[in-house]
């Protein structure tokens, strides 16, 4: 995205200088996914997103302490220049650990939110678009598998892949996307009634590119709110199920991990608890600042 | 409309009520089986049990027997005939009287395996109760008699020291033959038909919120009794119980999280409890480097559980011996294990040098072992501080498995683990209870022990009836157990944070469990 | 669109067969017994899944269950002894449904009503201020909330009770706990989908019209708005009303999610069944409830469903 | 004394980095009970002077304006960028007093304009109520009055649905009858019969003449229609590239234009008036054969109700031909284009395509009625244009290119509006969009909705003889729908009329236009206006019966026998047959053998009316 984005604002530097003609070339080219005119709360956000990706690679890779490094002497302790998040219970440097957890949570947020993305807009437009049967069948199974306690197989898989990363995801894909299947198909629903969706059919566009150029774009505000959404939840949800047993193991933990081991020193030590959230909330503030930024900027689209 | 009685029941705030009443409130574990002594049971039947049955007798916190149901005892010279005599002006709280039939009644009932009570194989030493249960032998041939109304007679297969001991687990506890039927019937939960023999009875049961006793006023000791009402309300979460005890809502939360001690220390609200329970580690033998002795003892010597208590909160006390720390000894009325040596002594130079004989020096080439362990808070952070322990001291790797309770207790159950966390806490007040786990037979033994030495010793403790000798050949057994052959990794035995209002006095604890008891509990002003 | 009402819950009807079937292979997969406690031994494990019929195939364990389900009986719980799973779901049932109820519907009003400030003022402060209490609510995990509420309402200004549902006073906590963060959702959904709407030709004709500003908003634009944001609610909705086990064991529920999440720590099978059977149903009504809905908000919508 | 006085009106919208003057300087005043017609080319600013009066351009337009007045009193909207919000929000409440009430407005696209979710009814009545104290009950028969008034038959049936449930005409008329709801002090129409078929148009503006005499109201007039204007309009206003170039009497303008662009405008109105060149028309090409759409209403509970949009209509378009179809609004003409298209099924019947099928997906290109609605928000006309050529073709990216930018010339835009958005469009530019876009693929067969209702009449022009130049060039076929009947003979040489689903008489444009034979064509043909306002004014009574109120069951007796004056007995129990004549073909009793006597084969039939 990154790259898309700044070789489509080379684009549009060129242009001013050149002719009309190559401007209209340069814009024609790019259509995908054009970037050129996104804002600052984009740029704002992916610079924050950034940054919480580097430290949470870098800092567990070059501090001195390790995230499972235990000391009996500094059982507790508060912030400090060597231990600027202070340490837990165990003596473990919270700073480490709270960026380690910022690494797992980042997988499972955001490889959830690309692997749910990802089927719930196919599943919800394929719905929403064909409607009638395949609508009908499609979403009963959707409510089905939604129905299904996620308990039930997480632990399964948990029993079968084993306690990691790859089947938590995999656990909270399973049903995950079931939500956003069903905005986008009440999209998809309510635009292809639309004439524009009539006039692109006409063109020959076919149902994927109906739905890719045509439909979706114009859903995108819902979508992306939801996807921002589904960050957090699957952030939350991987920690439920540590709590219920059944996520990463000990000592590696998530940020989700980290707030919930915090709880029961919670009015003892509070900052044990707030660093983690602090962190996942700024985590937050940049997927939605990202996400404002599109929304933003296909509304000034549609605007000219 | 369980909503409109809560109010004034349940809701009731202040230890001393709204009309002058005297009542608590007393928070409780998330329920869990019934209250039928013969049935399934956990948690909450032990909360009303002791405020709602009488057993026999039992011993109280100096170690004298407290006579409740029985009047007296006697026992035979070899130990394998008792005959309790009842209290004549003893009844259930709705009148009837307390007849020797209403103990066999749970006995029998107990022994059916469908019941899935988990007590019965305690009442094993009673005569043919183990082949009754196994379908061998028909209920009637138990070695339990009625011999009249009032008078009791159990005989048991061979001599059993600790018999009295025994008395105060459900099994031994009355059940009303007017009323108890059937496991399932749902009886015990019904007002009309739970009735208690002890000082309270079941006034009310809301299910998943609360239960009220009301002071029996047909109890033979009812002059004793100080409360009008105990209820007892069911929490989910141990800080919400916290919570509630600071807002008022509860008069006692027992059972707390240790943080509790930092933010109530020095507060009289906090009481601080012995619990007769220890955590330990199973090795299993049947893996690679766990068969050899030197491997389990450097483990065993290598950690530090000084520094592992530390961090795992305050309500731990280190110990290296299998049976709990605060286990009393009756006849001397100090802790049993204080009066050995201990097993072992923690020892790092010594481990790693057993750990360089087994072939591993410096952790070289130990495989790595999983330590499996319910996601509790608990465990999770011990196993995260041996774990540790075990990597800066030995050098050798543990993987962490933490595991939903139920898959914790199959794998547990059919042995496979590396390594397994293990918590006992005692049914009864004798060491045996613990040492019984480590026999070749018994089912809590998963980690392939099997040592005939062993078993011999406590067989032998088990018939010995001079208290001195037997306490010796326990020590023994424990002593070849844990300090010779290192069959378990013991780490802890733990303590109880409690929270009580001042003003309620006579709060009295269980010897067997640590457990409290609010049966003569009152309110001081 | 009554025919289709009529499809759609004889859909829902072997949808739920379907979710059964899993449910039920799927508790019967996983590792553990409903007996397996601390202290029973195996023999008692044998004799107890004897008489709980668990050592039948699992093809007739399926049968029977399915036959029993038929004649409407859910079974007897395996871990609580003699209460049937009717009995259980008729007592969860009301106070979670109640509190999910009420926690939706607070967090629709304030979500929406947040939105559209957001979206119609042009107060940097307030848009600002809002779009950040939305993150606060969608980033501080749910337990959390809970115990900072619990803590500072119930313990610090003692204002509130924390445990229980005896009185009216005892909704208050969870049901704003509840709420937080599907109010978060929803004002952010409603924000974008308003704006959007704001824009539209008709609202300028509302305004040619002369309607006020807020006649506008309340009689057009919320109509087409809250369609994308109703998609949202429903599932919102469904999923608050068959209970949440963070809040109802923080706050001392007797509530669904509990019992739940127990009975699948437990191993209940005919509870878990039960309760999935229930939930289903909850789930698949509220669906259709929000797809009638959508239909009856967006008359395009509409024609589909025929 | 003036009812309205706008005094040096500017809008600028901000577009990125370019700034763009839509309006400049613009002053002009209106009188109580005066009708003043503003004409000017597509773009020229006429719909976004008329929204700033009324203060609803949307934020990014900057309005800047020295005052505007009604009745004296002042309603300048407040310079956004230096007032407070005190202003504003006292702009604000002054405005929502005045719009509606003292000042109401006709919208150019009726479809965007009403909310898709809200009944009719609802729309009406609830701009009733908003300005005057009464209850629902009476709103609703208000309104009902108010759809009858602008001649929406079966008004409280029309009241319960969904503006998608109307015609594009139909829906015209809802946005009118909403204006008219509160007898305001000013109507600004906004191209407000532009949808609508002649009779609609004539009553319309009946109706504009008859309350600006009785009620005083003042009319300010926004049209393309140079006949509508001298029809009805006392003074003129043109407007060029967002200024005022020349204001007058009607007079003055139509006789004596002196601004280049007025007499450019009047020329070409007059070119309109010619016939089109004699094309051969090839083997036929499209065959309709009997097809026929219904509409079922929705409902939850109650009965479903059957719109008959379309009923058994058979035509034959052939190679390089024009056919052209007329008909008012609401009777099926756009719902009978899609099925030709195969966007929509038929319900009945079967429609057979002869031409080459292979080349593209849809082998017949339409353009869409509504010019807004057809055009994706969210791309650029850039791409709008490049998705059919994406699509269809191999074209390399410069050819693509090439060609758009040609297309984009021929329909009068640049290249440089490649870029934007639709929104950044006028009504007209939109429209010319859309028939680029369908164009791009060279169809054989083009299906037009419409395509220049909503243009100026130099790019009417300019349009219709592009169309007529690559049918020569490519021998291309139309079937070209239209209400404005001077279009319909300016480019088809044959041509249908419909009337409520049917088709009523079909024949050669000529023939009909000097002899039409059914009454409604005759009543079609006798309510054109002519660019001249003495002609216009003189054409009294057109031919303008009321309903009568007989209820037709559905599906018997011919549809146009309740306005039909010379409806007999018969006509209201059975539905007429096709009687043939030569090249003509007409569905009316009056010409059956019964009715028209048995003639021999040689003798000519004449109309009979
Ligand atoms: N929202 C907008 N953003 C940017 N430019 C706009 C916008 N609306 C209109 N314009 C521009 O302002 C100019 C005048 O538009 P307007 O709609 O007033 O024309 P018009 O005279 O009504 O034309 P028509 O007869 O085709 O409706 C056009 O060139 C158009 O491109
Ligand atoms: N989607 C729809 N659902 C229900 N009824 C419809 C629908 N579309 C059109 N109709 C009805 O079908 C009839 C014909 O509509 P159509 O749009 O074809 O008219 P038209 O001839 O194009 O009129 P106009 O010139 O005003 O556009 C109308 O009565 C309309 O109410
Ligand atoms: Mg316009
Ligand atoms: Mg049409």
């Amino acid at each position: 995205m990154c790259m898309a984005g700044s070789e489509s604002q080379e684009g549009i530097s060129m242009s001013k200088s050149k002719n009309t003609d190559k401007k209209i070339k340069g814009h024609l080219g790019k259509h995908r996914i054009r970037l050129s005119g996104v804002n600052r709360l984009f740029w704002a956000g992916l610079v924050l997103l950034t940054i919480l990706m580097l430290l949470a690679v870098l800092v567990p890779a070059f501090s001195p302490y390790s995230h499972t490094k235990q000391s009996a002497d500094i059982q507790n302790a508060v912030s400090t220049l060597s231990h600027p998040f202070g340490t837990d219970k165990f003596g473990r440097d919270i700073f480490v650990r709270v960026w380690y957890g910022t690494r797992i949570s980042l997988t499972v947020g955001m490889g959830s939110a690309l692997i749910c993305g990802m089927i719930g807009i196919l599943y919800g437009s394929i719905a929403g678009y064909w409607g009638g049967k395949t609508d009908l069948l499609m979403m009963r199974a959707a409510d089905v598998i939604d129905a299904i306690p996620s308990l039930l197989y997480v632990i399964l898989i948990m029993l079968v892949m084993g306690a990691n990363v790859g089947s938590i995801l995999f656990g909270i894909c399973i049903s995950g996307w079931i939500d956003l299947a069903r905005i986008v198909r009440g999209e998809v629903q309510r635009l292809k009634m639309r004439e524009f969706s009539m006039a692109a059919r006409l063109a020959g566009a076919g149902a994927g590119r109906i739905l890719w150029r045509h439909l979706l774009p114009n859903a995108a505000g819902p979508i992306i709110v939801n996807l921002t959404f589904m960050i957090p939840k699957a952030i939350f949800t991987e920690a439920f199920l540590s709590f219920v047993g059944v996520g990463i193991s000990a000592p590696n933990a998530s940020l989700g991990t980290l707030i919930q081991d915090a709880r029961s020193q919670m009015q003892v030590y509070p900052f044990q608890m707030l660093y983690p959230i602090l962190v996942l909330c700024i985590l937050i503030f940049s997927m939605n600042l990202i996400g404002a930024g599109l929304e933003h900027y296909m509304r000034q689209m549609e605007e000219g | 409309g369980c909503g409109k009685q809560g109010k004034d029941s349940a809701a009731g705030k202040t230890a001393d009520g709204e009309n002058g009443k005297k009542e608590i409130v007393v928070a409780t574990n998330s329920e869990t089986g019934g209250l039928d002594p013969a049935g399934m049971i956990a948690l909450t039947y032990l909360s009303y049990s002791v405020s709602a049955l009488d057993e026999l007798l039992t011993y109280n916190e100096k170690g004298e027997i407290d006579y409740r149901a029985a009047e007296s005892y006697e026992v035979n010279d070899d130990s394998t005939v008792w005959t309790f005599h009842l209290r004549k002006e003893a009844v259930w709280s709705d009148g009837t009287p307390v007849t020797a039939a209403d103990f066999i009644n749970t006995m029998v009932r107990s022994l059916d395996p469908k019941s899935g009570n988990g007590y019965a194989n305690y009442l094993f030493p009673v005569k043919n109760a183990e082949a009754i249960y196994n379908g061998e032998a028909d209920a009637g041939t138990l070695g339990a008699k009625a011999l009249d109304d009032y008078t009791l007679e159990i005989a048991l297969d061979k001599p059993c020291v600790y018999f009295l001991d025994l008395l105060r687990l459900p099994v031994y506890t009355p059940s009303c033959v007017k009323y108890a039927d059937a496991v399932d019937s749902g009886w015990d939960k019904d007002p009309k038909t739970s009735v208690a023999n002890g000082p309270f009875y079941l006034a009310e049961y809301v299910p998943e919120q609360y239960f009220v006793l009301k002071k029996n006023e047909k109890y033979w000791n009812a002059d004793k009794v100080k409360l009008d009402q105990i209820t007892y309300r069911f929490f989910d979460d141990q800080q919400s119980m916290a919570s509630a005890y600071e807002t008022g809502e509860v008069d006692v939360a027992p059972a707390l999280q240790s943080s509790v001690m930092d933010l109530y220390q020095g507060k009289d609200d906090l009481v601080i409890t012995d619990t007769i329970a220890t955590r330990y580690i199973y090795p299993n033998l049947n893996v690679k480097p766990l068969d050899d002795v030197r491997v389990r003892k450097a483990i065993n010597l290598a950690i530090d559980r000084e520094e592992l208590c530390k961090m795992v909160g305050d309500d731990t006390e280190p110990t290296v011996n299998f049976i709990a720390k605060y286990m009393k000894d009756k006849q001397t009325g100090g802790y049993f294990v204080d009066e050995a040596e201990p097993p072992f002594k923690e020892n790092l130079k010594e481990a790693k040098k057993l750990l360089a004989d087994a072939g591993y020096p410096d952790g070289k080439g130990f495989p790595k072992l999983t330590y499996n362990y319910p996601s509790l808070e608990m465990d999770s952070d011990t196993a995260q501080v041996v774990q540790e322990q075990l990597k800066q001291n030995l050098n050798i790797d543990i993987e962490l498995n933490a595991q939903e309770l139920q898959v914790n207790y199959t794998e547990r159950r059919a042995g496979n683990f590396d390594l397994c966390r293990m918590n006992w806490t005692a049914d009864f007040a004798d060491p045996y209870t613990y040492l019984s786990m480590l026999l070749s037979n018994s089912t809590y033994n998963c980690s392939g022990i099997h040592d005939e030495k062993y078993d011999a010793l406590v067989e032998q403790s088990d018939t010995e009836k001079d208290p001195a000798k037997r306490a010796e050949l326990m020590h023994e057994a424990e002593k070849l157990a844990v300090g010779e052959e290192f069959y378990i990794i013991p780490l802890y035995s733990m303590k109880s944070c409690n929270l009580i209002r001042p003003t309620i006095k006579g709060i009295t604890q269980i010897p067997a469990t640590g457990a409290l008891e609010y049966r003569y509990a009152e309110i001081t002003e | 669109m009554f025919g289709y009402t009529c499809k759609r819950v004889f859909i829902g009807i072997l949808s739920l067969f379907v979710l059964v079937t899993a449910a039920f292979f799927l508790t019967r997969m996983m590792p553990g017994s409903p007996f397996q406690t601390g202290n029973v031994s195996e023999s008692v494990l044998t004799s107890m899944e004897e008489e709980y019929g668990l050592n039948e195939p699992v093809f007739k364990q399926y049968a029977t269950y399915l036959s029993n389900l038929m004649h409407g009986d859910l079974g007897i719980s395996f871990k609580k002894p003699g209460v049937r799973v009717s009995e259980v779901i008729t007592r969860a049932w009301p106070a979670t449904a109640a509190l999910g109820a009420l926690a939706i519907v607070l967090a629709a009003v304030v979500g929406t009503l947040l939105g559209i400030w957001q979206a119609s003022t042009k107060k940097r402060l307030v848009k600002g201020g809002i779009f950040f209490s939305t993150m606060l609510g969608t980033g501080i995990p749910n337990f959390v909330i809970a115990l900072l509420l619990m803590l500072f309402f119930g313990v610090k200004l003692k204002l509130l009770p924390i445990a229980g549902l005896t009185g009216a006073e005892n909704y208050i906590l969870p049901v704003v706990s509840l709420a937080v963060y599907p109010a978060a959702v929803i004002t952010r959904l409603m924000r974008n989908t308003f704006q959007e709407e704001m824009n539209r030709d008709y609202v300028v004709l509302a305004k040619a019209k002369g309607l006020s500003w807020r006649r506008t908003a309340v009689t057009h634009i919320l109509k087409n708005a809250w369609i994308p944001v109703l998609n949202y609610i429903g599932p919102a909705a469904a999923f608050l009303m068959t209970g949440s086990f963070v809040v109802e064991s923080v706050f001392t529920i007797p509530g669904l999610g509990r019992e739940f999440v127990n009975s699948i720590e437990n191993r209940d099978y005919t509870l878990i069944l039960g309760l999935t059977i229930f939930m289903g149903v909850t789930v698949i009504g509220i669906n259709l409830l929000t797809d009638l809905l959508c239909a009856w908000l967006d008359p395009r919508v509409r024609r589909a469903y025929r | 004394m003036s009812l309205l006085r706008v005094e040096d009106l500017s809008v600028q919208f901000h577009d990125k980095d370019r700034r763009q003057e839509a309006v400049s300087h613009l002053s002009f005043e209106v009188c109580p009970g005066e009708i003043v017609g503003i004409v000017g080319e597509s773009g020229s600013g006429k719909s976004t002077g008329m929204h700033a009066v009324l203060g609803l351009l949307p934020e990014k337009a900057e309005v800047a304006c020295e005052r505007i007045l009604l009745d004296q009193r002042e309603i300048t909207p407040p310079d956004l960028k230096l007032a407070d919000r005190k202003a504003v929000k006292a702009y604000e409440r002054t405005m929502e007093a005045v719009r509606g009430n003292e000042i109401a407005m006709v919208f150019q696209d009726p479809l965007t304009y009403l909310n898709p979710t809200v009944k009719i009814g609802r729309q009406i009545t609830e701009t009733i109520r908003a300005h005057k104290k009464c209850s629902q009950k009476e709103a609703l028969e208000h309104a009902e009055e108010l759809l009858d008034l602008v001649g929406i038959r079966k008004a409280s049936q029309r009241m319960r649905q969904y503006p998608f449930e109307l015609s594009g005409g139909m829906r015209q008329r809802v946005v009118i009858a909403i204006a008219l709801a509160c007898e305001p002090k000013l109507l600004i129409a906004d191209e407000p019969t532009t949808a609508l078929d002649v009779t609609v148009q004539g009553q319309i503006l009946e109706l504009f003449k008859k309350i600006s005499q009785e009620m005083g109201t003042a009319i300010l007039f926004v049209s393309h229609d140079l006949g509508v204007i001298a029809s009805l309009c006392r003074r003129v206003l043109v407007m060029q590239a967002g200024k005022l170039v020349e204001e007058g009497t009607v007079e003055d303008i139509f006789y004596e234009p002196r601004h280049p662009y007025t007499r450019k405008l009047l020329a070409q109105a007059s070119k309109l008036q010619k016939l089109p060149e004699n094309v051969k028309a090839g083997e036929p090409l499209l065959r309709i054969e009997h097809v026929s759409k219904f509409y079922t209403d929705i409902g939850y509970w109650k009965k479903q109700e059957k719109t008959e949009a379309v009923l058994d209509v058979s035509l034959q378009i052939g190679r390089g031909e024009t056919y052209g179809l007329v008909g008012e609004s609401g009777c099926g003409k756009s719902t009978l284009a899609k099925m030709v298209t195969g966007l929509l099924k038929p319900t009945a019947g079967r429609i057979v395509y002869e031409g080459e099928k292979k080349r593209l997906k849809y082998p017949i290109q339409m353009v869409f009625q509504d010019p807004y609605a057809s055009l994706n928000p969210r791309m650029t006309i850039g791409d709008i244009l490049e998705e059919p050529l994406l699509l269809n073709t191999e074209d390399s990216k410069e050819e693509r290119l090439r060609k758009i930018e040609e297309l984009l010339k021929l329909v009068g835009l640049t290249l440089e509006d490649a870029q934007k958005y639709p929104r950044a469009f006028s009504g007209g530019q939109r429209q010319r969009i859309g028939i680029a876009r369908a164009l791009i693929l060279e169809p054989e067969l083009l299906i037009c909705d419409e395509p220049v209702s909503a243009l100026d009449v130099s790019i009417q022009e300019q349009i219709l003889s592009l169309l007529e130049n690559i049918q020569k060039e490519r021998g291309i076929s139309y079937l070209f729908i239209s209400h404005d009947l001077n279009v319909v003979k300016r480019i088809s040489r044959k041509m249908g009329v419909m009337y409520a689903g049917s088709l009523v008489e079909t024949g050669s444009t000529k023939e009909i236009y000097s002899d039409p034979w059914h009454p409604y064509t005759k009543a079609l043909l006798s309510a054109v206006l002519v660019p001249d306002p003495w002609k216009a004014r003189r054409k009294k009574g057109v031919l303008h019966t009321e309903e009568k109120k007989v209820e037709v069951p559905l599906g018997r007796g011919c549809p146009f026998a309740p306005r039909c004056g010379y409806a007999m007995a018969c006509c209201f129990t059975g539905r007429p047959d096709w009687y043939q004549f030569e090249g003509r073909k007409i569905a009316c009793f009056l010409y059956s053998e019964e009715h028209a006597g048995r003639r021999s084969g040689s003798m000519k039939m004449t109309s009979q009316i």
